[in-house]
């Protein structure tokens, strides 16, 4: 294990862009290709959204909590909260599949996760929470094009 | 998050989204944007990405919250610009077949519009 | 009470900069002044290298924790190491004092910390651990001379 | 972390500290700036921090101890565009001192040098 850390904050969608801001310096010495960085950027981005909205409603209290390990070029991470959880895990997987239409929200999320990242499982209890984990692995730099200097 | 909102003669809108839309942004932005479009009767939106750095899902839901309350039946929606990432979250989520692979000003030639003051 | 956040880290230098980047990203929202940002950023990593490199001789297995809180316009934040501790905490913050002027450490940490903070104070015990806890007030946006579109 | 250092015909050595200096930072450039010292018989080193965005109190240890290494006790070391910030820094430490308020250009003129190459 290379490196190793924990975050969480309170559940106010402000978080979502910290949380991107912290994943991609953690990932920073791996230095990822634009598109890399963009993926993994959209599943933390996904992820945390849902705690913060489905898990807790905004409520400003709920607490999320990131973990992330980097090994060698992976990186594996885990997304939790406490928050009310799924009931029906298989139907919340579905492509277009929410439960907050009204809000705008296009039910992509979960599909979304799983495209961009190598492996990805969900754990939800109803009441309990949800902690969602994923991993990537990132290409080696030396099979990169890089221009200029380093 | 900022954004750009422009309206063409004939009906099209030219969103220019600017900076990350995330589900935060959207929650900022919508309103202004839904009031925005309501001033003009329209044909087409143009939603320009080239300055857009970051999309999650909130962007799809944004995108077609508005297709469904402003473009009608025989309108347009165009997607212009979006990063190779973005590209792919329209794929997955069924809006792929309306991105443009051409610029604004072409966009506009083609649905036959003139910009003002441009 | 505004936001709120936990980041732990392993002790590793490499993690200095990402506290600094984590810190910056909780208090963009105050849109501080480059100089308050600077002397922010100098504080967190004042206490975080002292953390790594003193609390934990950089082992790569000790628990870094920092804990943030933002009310209005003021920050408060703990440091804190589960690390060897400080027995003789008066000696320890005189400026120029160092166990470590092998590493070429300043002894100018605390001195630094205590000047671009507001309030510091320091818990330590040997064996025990040490925590930094200090607060930051941003000035109000109004009061700060601004250029071009904000 | 970058670093390019320079030296001027007589003994005038030139580091330019780039990005962000850290404890980190100094671990991974102490080694490399005091090998590079080693080549000439120094009588100044002029830190320029022009480019470097960051600095805490491992830079304080980085300059002492080349001050300590290579400047001979009637030599010359300069600190050239630190931040207001750094400025604090440096006079905490006792080192506001060598901070000259002026050009790198000027700096050598003052110190009777003639930057090599350039
Ligand atoms: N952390 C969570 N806590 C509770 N429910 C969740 C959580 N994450 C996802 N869900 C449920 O799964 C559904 C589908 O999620 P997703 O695919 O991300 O789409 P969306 O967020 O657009 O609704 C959500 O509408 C919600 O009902
Ligand atoms: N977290 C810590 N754990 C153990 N000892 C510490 C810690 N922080 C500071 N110290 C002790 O206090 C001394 C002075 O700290 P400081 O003023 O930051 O200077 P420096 O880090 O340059 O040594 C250190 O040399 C060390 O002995």
């Amino acid at each position: 294990m290379d490196n190793e850390m924990t975050l969480s904050f309170i559940a106010i969608s402000e978080n979502e862009g910290l949380a991107r801001m912290v994943m991609t310096s953690f990932i920073a010495s791996l230095d990822p290709t634009i598109d890399e960085l963009a993926e993994f950027k959209t599943i933390v981005s996904e992820a945390v959204t849902n705690a913060i909205i489905h898990g807790y409603e905004e409520d400003a209290q709920g607490i999320v909590t990131i973990r992330a390990k980097r090994d060698g070029r992976k990186i594996t991470m885990t997304i939790s909260d406490e928050g009310r959880g799924i009931s029906d895990l298989e139907q919340a997987m579905e492509p277009l599949f929410t439960t907050k239409p009204e809000r705008e929200r296009s039910g992509m999320g979960f599909t979304i996760m799983e495209s961009f990242s190598d492996h990805l499982s969900v754990w939800s209890e109803p009441q309990k929470g949800t902690a969602i984990t994923f991993s990537k692995d990132f290409s080696p730099i030396h099979s990169k094009i890089t221009m200029g200097e380093r | 998050m900022k954004h750009q909102l422009l309206f063409v003669e004939d009906g099209i809108a030219i969103i220019r989204l600017r900076g990350e839309l995330d589900h935060h942004a959207t929650q900022l932005i919508r309103e202004e944007i839904s009031q925005s479009l309501y001033r003009g009767k329209l044909r087409a939106i143009i939603w320009n990405l080239q300055e857009l750095h970051f999309m999650d899902s909130s962007g799809i839901g944004l995108i077609l919250g508005r297709m469904r309350d402003f473009v009608p039946s025989n309108g347009q929606t165009v997607i212009l610009h979006p990063s190779e990432t973005m590209k792919k979250i329209f794929q997955y989520s069924g809006l792929g077949s309306y991105v443009w692979e051409t610029t604004e000003q072409e966009t506009i030639d083609a649905l036959g519009g003139i910009l003002n003051g441009q």
